[in-house]
């Protein structure tokens, strides 16, 4: 009976309107453009990984002996390239962001639906660009296209790969534009500022470092491809130009782009932890408000890539102090979940799983930071496998854990059918113990000198790096059981009820999938986010 | 959507809002955050220019010699009088005039072409004088007999030469882009879209035109207007 | 280093101690914070879970006096790292005032290194225990990066400048020089190796290399040969400045600024000779931007360094 | 549909045109002039006031509400995050007098 009243409610959901592909290509509804990213993001993350396990292939012997040297540039080039521009960037909210952010606020859609719509064509536009250039023979820059090598050494296609990236830069910003404007404008009735829920903050502040970082880079390298095409040097040392200048500008942006990649991984973080342990998250105030210092904050720190570039000691300086002042409300945010879960109802579904690992690997990850922001100890570290590791445990052990996390919270709501609760917990082990196994030797590495992007190697590394591919194998296999058990519960899930988790939040208000115009009546917000009253058992599950 | 609402829309109201302003404000904020993305957009051209200006103070100054301050303040002219044509154009607009929206547009889009007309020239002047940076930079004056005199600039002149072609390269590129908004607004306003109650298009459009103007307000006196030693 | 599973790289310069304390004390820090918050996540979450379908947590909105803790906790710790590695980084910065100089130029894909006696080497540094040397570093085409794990020290070669590193070795033996800014197709095969001897046989390695006259002998060389001496006389009686004691001066500029000679300032005025003026000449030197290869640019610095004025030692003004 | 926003007269767009052309007409005459280490501050000094002028009445962002204001205002600041910590490094270069530090 409660089977065929789901499926019933099921036929009005947004996944069904009307059906046909015409009608998926050209909508503006904001989720079903979230689950058109959500496709996009994962063919591009397959791809990303394949390349990750190419370089941890070959790093398996000190010798280069499984690719040749240029093959091996080439991947890490477009492991970088896709995995940051096309996969990180976007990740998160691109898809719960676009799905979620107009729910949880209220309202039936973004401010502007046919923008969100030009986003995903922008970055699909930039994401066949990436792929052409991979046809071609990809590229041998790394993702970082330090100049002057990517603009008179390397002799790949660099021009179409700035091209790519310059375009899916675009859509980034226009996601970040409408998210602003939607929070600003388009919040229900009752909807303050301090009832939003802390997933919204961090997508605001994340929409901030889009809007005014992008840009940046954008310019920057047009400036690159300028100087490959049209010979306008800008930063050709020939006559007169400062490469350090390139550095500048572009960490201006790259920078804070890891904060596009974390911030919203800590409003998953911050949903999960208060709805898995129903309670009221701890310290709402100072979470919010981290998130903002984060994304301003994120912006005065970018001169800590260049403590070694010949960059002035004095501005070293600054920048260091500055980015310790970063630890702070990241460590501020930690202590606040893991405060929440004191005297809390910690379930031990399978959300709880991925966010107790996100904590673990963030933390390691967050701290490390502290190695390479200290002036005198990231001379030791700059550029070795420390700042592979160091990064990779904020981007993959951060968002990518939390965008997991997320994505198992809401795939119920998303795709409105339930998932194997014991695979999605076996998952979240596999990829929590195989990713400590790949990157936590790189940071001895790092210690011992192994700088990045080396094809071969001295003997002495080689034991670190059999651990490290041995642990990016059951990485792998981790992630593609979480592939095939959702792509399973795509078809064969049991229908979800509209509230699985018993959670609180507009989203579990309305059905799982939700309608069109995402709630049936225009809701009126009376209560702060995470209203978890202890009292009675109000809580109503399913 | 008017059909089951109880207070009658406005037919060019969207159906996610909840009022003809909601919607009007909601379009004035996008736009200026999309501004201030491209304020952030030259801000990193501006960013070189200063650090160069920094390094090769002389450079600066000569090779800003080099650029026509007739061409330069003529175009500042030209913008500012199609900012006063925009302007009026979306008064006409909240007023309500079809004319008036009609004649500012297409004033409007003159002054555009006009502006790109005289880069043109500009342009071609500096190729004459082989000023382009790459391998053909070789700055030479034109003489009255017919041969070519060197000119020598410092070191740092073609940086200056690089930035000066990309500045006002892409900002003649927002012109074209601007002119190709005014081309559709002003087939809307012939149709007669927009009145007192709806004229987000004109407005908006009305914001980036100005900024583009505001982008020439910054770069005539860096770029054409250094050294201060030039006379007319 | 023999054990399997090395932790640390061989300790080898004067800075190695430290650097490796404050690793340590990061990773003290670092360590305590993982595993008490690993530890109360984990306890809270078997501690409080969930005992029915229905439950729900105490209702705790916060407390000031914990946000207070733990902001100024790690501000403190996060300030004092800040201080340690600032100060570290500042010694490193500045090379001690006696230290021998040796050049290295970066191209893809090898070191160019010269010695201040002459000798020449490619990949391979020889330098003597205990003495402190002064690297100056220059880039024929991409940005490299010249690092040594053993002595942990670590500069990027910037085309169009020169940098500078230092460091003192303590420890005879072999260990790795790493080109740690990616630099192309064999960037991984820019490596080397720098030797360190004692100082009798450095100097007998010296004396069995091949020398074709000291840096400053072929700078003085390229000095003439470039025609440099028919302006730059002496006595100051040139169409140039005179350039007897430049090194480490200050110099008044055509425009009214002041700047003091150093590496780069000789650099810019030798390649790009019009950049910066000297108050009372002409511009009228030739750029030799195309004509002098990194290397000889170094022999001619050196060169321009060992001219001294003949009564006293020049002002250390580049030493305050 | 109640509240239009106010409507610039367009009176105050003309007489803005025209200061407009005035500061242009004088940023060009003030470029003739020395005014040393001052020529560029002066420059930019009329630059800015037109771009507030053209921001305020051509752009009537008098007439917006506080956000976009703040918009506005937080573009330009961020600029000047970009120029400050930027040439703090470039200013910087030579004081410690060891080229690359």
């Amino acid at each position: 009976m409660v089977m065929s009243e789901t499926i019933k409610e099921a036929r009005h959901s947004y996944l069904d309107a009307p059906y046909g592909l015409k009608s998926w290509l050209l909508t503006r509804d904001h989720k079903r453009i979230a689950m058109l990213y959500l496709i996009s993001i994962t063919i591009f993350f397959m791809l990303g990984g394949l390349f990750a396990a190419g370089i941890r292939l070959e790093l398996l012997t000190p010798k280069g002996d499984i690719w040749s040297a240029d093959l091996y540039n080439k991947m890490f080039s477009m492991h970088g390239v896709i995995m940051v521009f096309f996969f990180l960037v976007p990740s998160i909210p691109a898809t719960l962001g676009n799905f979620f952010v107009p729910i949880m606020i209220g309202t039936k859609d973004l401010a502007f639906p046919r923008i969100n719509l030009l986003s995903w064509y922008l970055y699909v536009i930039g994401g066949v660009i990436a792929l052409i250039v991979l046809a071609m023979g990809g590229i041998d820059t790394g993702w970082t296209f330090y100049t002057p090598y990517s603009s008179f050494a390397s002799n790949t296609n660099v021009t179409l790969a700035i091209v790519g990236v310059f375009v899916a830069g675009f859509s980034s910003i226009l996601t970040g534009f409408n998210f602003i404007v939607t929070v600003h404008r388009m919040r229900a009735p009752g909807m303050t500022w301090f009832r939003l829920p802390l997933f919204v903050w961090a997508q605001y502040a994340t929409s901030l470092v889009m809007i005014l970082g992008t840009p940046v880079v954008a310019i920057t390298l047009t400036l690159v491809a300028a100087e490959r095409t049209l010979h306008l040097g800008i930063f050709d040392p020939k006559i007169g130009g400062d490469p350090v200048l390139f550095q500048h500008l572009f960490w201006f942006y790259s920078h804070p782009a890891v904060y596009i990649m974390i911030l919203p991984g800590m409003g998953v973080i911050s949903e999960l932890v208060a709805a898995m342990s129903r309670k009221q998250i701890f310290g709402y105030g100072f979470v919010a408000a981290s998130s903002l210092a984060i994304a301003i904050l994120g912006f005065l720190v970018w001169g800590h890539h260049l403590f070694v570039s010949s960059q002035s000691i004095y501005a070293g300086m600054v920048f260091s102090i500055i980015t310790m002042l970063v630890a702070v409300p990241s460590a501020v945010k930690t202590f606040n979940w893991a405060a929440t879960m004191y005297k809390g109802a910690v379930s031990w579904e399978s959300p709880t799983f991925w966010v107790v690992g996100f904590m673990g690997l963030f933390l390691i990850g967050g701290l490390t930071g502290l190695y390479l922001a200290a002036m005198g100890m990231d001379i030791a570290l700059h550029d070795t496998y420390f700042v592979v590791a160091h990064f990779h445990y904020i981007m993959v052990g951060g968002a990518i854990m939390a965008f997991m996390g997320g994505l198992h919270f809401w795939w119920p709501k998303m795709t409105g059918r339930m998932y194997n609760e014991g695979l999605a917990k076996a998952a979240a082990v596999l990829v929590f113990v195989g990713f400590n196994f790949t990157f936590f030797p790189q940071f001895i590495l790092g210690y011992l000198g192994m700088p990045r992007r080396y094809y071969a190697y001295p003997d002495e590394f080689q034991v670190w790096n059999v651990l490290s591919s041995a642990g990016a194998s059951v990485l792998g296999i981790g992630y593609m059981l979480v592939f095939t058990y959702m792509m399973y519960s795509l078809f064969r899930g049991e229908p979800a009820p509209a509230n699985p988790w018993g959670a609180k939040g507009l989203e579990w208000t309305t059905s799982s999938p939700p309608p069109t115009f995402n709630f049936d009546e225009d809701p009126i917000v009376t209560e702060p986010a995470y209203d978890y009253k202890p009292a009675g058992s109000e809580v109503i599950v399913g | 959507m008017a059909s089951h609402d109880a207070h009658a829309h406005h037919p060019k109201q969207q159906h996610h809002f909840y009022s003809m302003e909601q919607q009007l404000e909601a379009s004035i904020l996008g736009m200026w955050v999309f501004l201030v993305t491209e304020v952030m957009f030259f801000g990193g051209l501006f960013m070189a220019y200063i650090v160069y200006r920094h390094m090769y103070p002389l450079a600066w100054a000569e090779s800003s010699h080099e650029l026509n301050v007739y061409m330069g303040g003529g175009n500042t002219v030209v913008l500012i009088c199609s900012s006063l044509t925009m302007a009026l154009a979306v008064r006409a607009a909240q007023i309500g005039s079809r004319k008036g929206q009609i004649v500012n547009l297409i004033l409007t889009i003159l002054l555009g072409s006009t502006f790109l007309v005289v880069k043109y020239f500009e342009y071609k002047a500096k190729f004459e004088h082989g000023l382009v940076p790459g391998p053909h930079f070789d700055p030479h004056e034109l003489l009255a007999n017919g041969t070519l005199a060197p000119i020598h600039l410092p070191q740092g002149s073609e940086i200056f030469f690089s930035l000066y072609f990309i500045m006002t390269g892409i900002h003649a590129l927002h012109m074209v882009v601007g002119i190709a908004l005014m081309l559709i607004i002003l087939a809307m306003a012939w149709k007669g879209k927009f009145g007192p109650d709806y004229y987000n298009p004109v407005e908006i459009s009305g914001l980036y035109w100005h900024f583009v103007d505001i982008v020439w307000i910054f770069l005539f006196p860096l770029l054409y207007l250094l050294g201060a030693h030039f006379s007319l | 280093m023999s054990s399997s599973f090395p932790l640390f790289p061989p300790s080898a310069s004067s800075v190695a101690t430290e650097m490796d304390l404050l690793y340590l004390f990061i990773t003290g820090v670092c360590a305590f914070f993982t595993v008490v918050v690993t530890l109360v996540v984990v306890y809270f979450t078997i501690k409080y879970k969930r005992r029915s379908p229905n439950d729900v947590g105490a209702d705790i909105h916060g407390s000031l006096v914990l946000e207070l803790t733990w902001t100024i906790i790690p501000l403190i710790l996060s300030l004092i790292m800040f201080g340690w590695g600032a100060s570290l980084f500042y010694r490193l910065s500045r090379p001690p005032s006696d230290a021998m100089e040796i050049t290295v130029v970066g191209k893809q894909w090898m070191w160019k290194v010269q010695h201040p006696e002459g000798v020449r080497e490619i990949n391979e540094l020889h330098v003597p225990l205990g003495h402190n040397v002064r690297l100056t570093l220059g880039s024929e085409d991409v940005i490299h990066d010249f690092a040594i794990p053993a002595f942990r020290v670590k500069i990027d070669v910037v085309p169009g400048k020169f940098t500078t590193m230092w460091f003192n070795a303590t420890q005879i033996g072999t260990y790795h020089i790493f080109c740690a800014q990616y630099c192309g197709t064999k960037h991984s095969g820019m490596i080397g190796q720098v030797i360190v001897m004692t100082p009798q046989d450095y100097e007998a390695w010296l004396a069995g290399g091949r020398s074709t006259g000291s840096a400053a002998q072929n700078g003085e060389r390229l000095f003439a040969d470039l025609s440099c001496i028919t302006c730059h006389k002496a006595d100051a009686t040139g169409r140039g400045p005179s350039l007897i004691g430049l090194y480490g001066s200050t110099v008044q500029l055509a425009d009214g600024r002041k700047v003091v000679a150093d590496d780069n300032y000789l650099r810019e005025s030798i390649m790009n000779s019009q950049a910066k003026i000297v108050q009372g000449f002409q511009p009228i030197m030739p750029a030799f931007q195309t004509q002098i290869s990194e290397e000889n640019l170094l022999q001619l610095l050196a060169y321009l360094k060992s001219l001294k004025p003949a009564t006293a030692a020049p002002a250390p003004a580049h030493e305050k | 549909m109640s509240g239009h926003a106010p409507i610039t007269p367009v009176r105050t767009l003309v007489t803005i045109f025209l200061t407009l052309l005035v500061f242009t007409a004088v940023t060009v005459f003030a470029a003739m002039r020395d005014f040393g280490a001052l020529n560029t501050p002066v420059a930019l000094l009329i630059a800015v006031t037109k771009a507030s002028l053209v921001i305020t009445f051509f752009m009537a962002v008098r007439y917006n509400t506080p956000l976009t204001k703040v918009v506005v205002v937080s573009g330009f600041l961020w600029l000047l995050i970009l120029f400050g910590l930027g040439l703090n490094d470039y200013l910087t270069r030579a004081w410690i007098g060891v080229p690359g530090r």
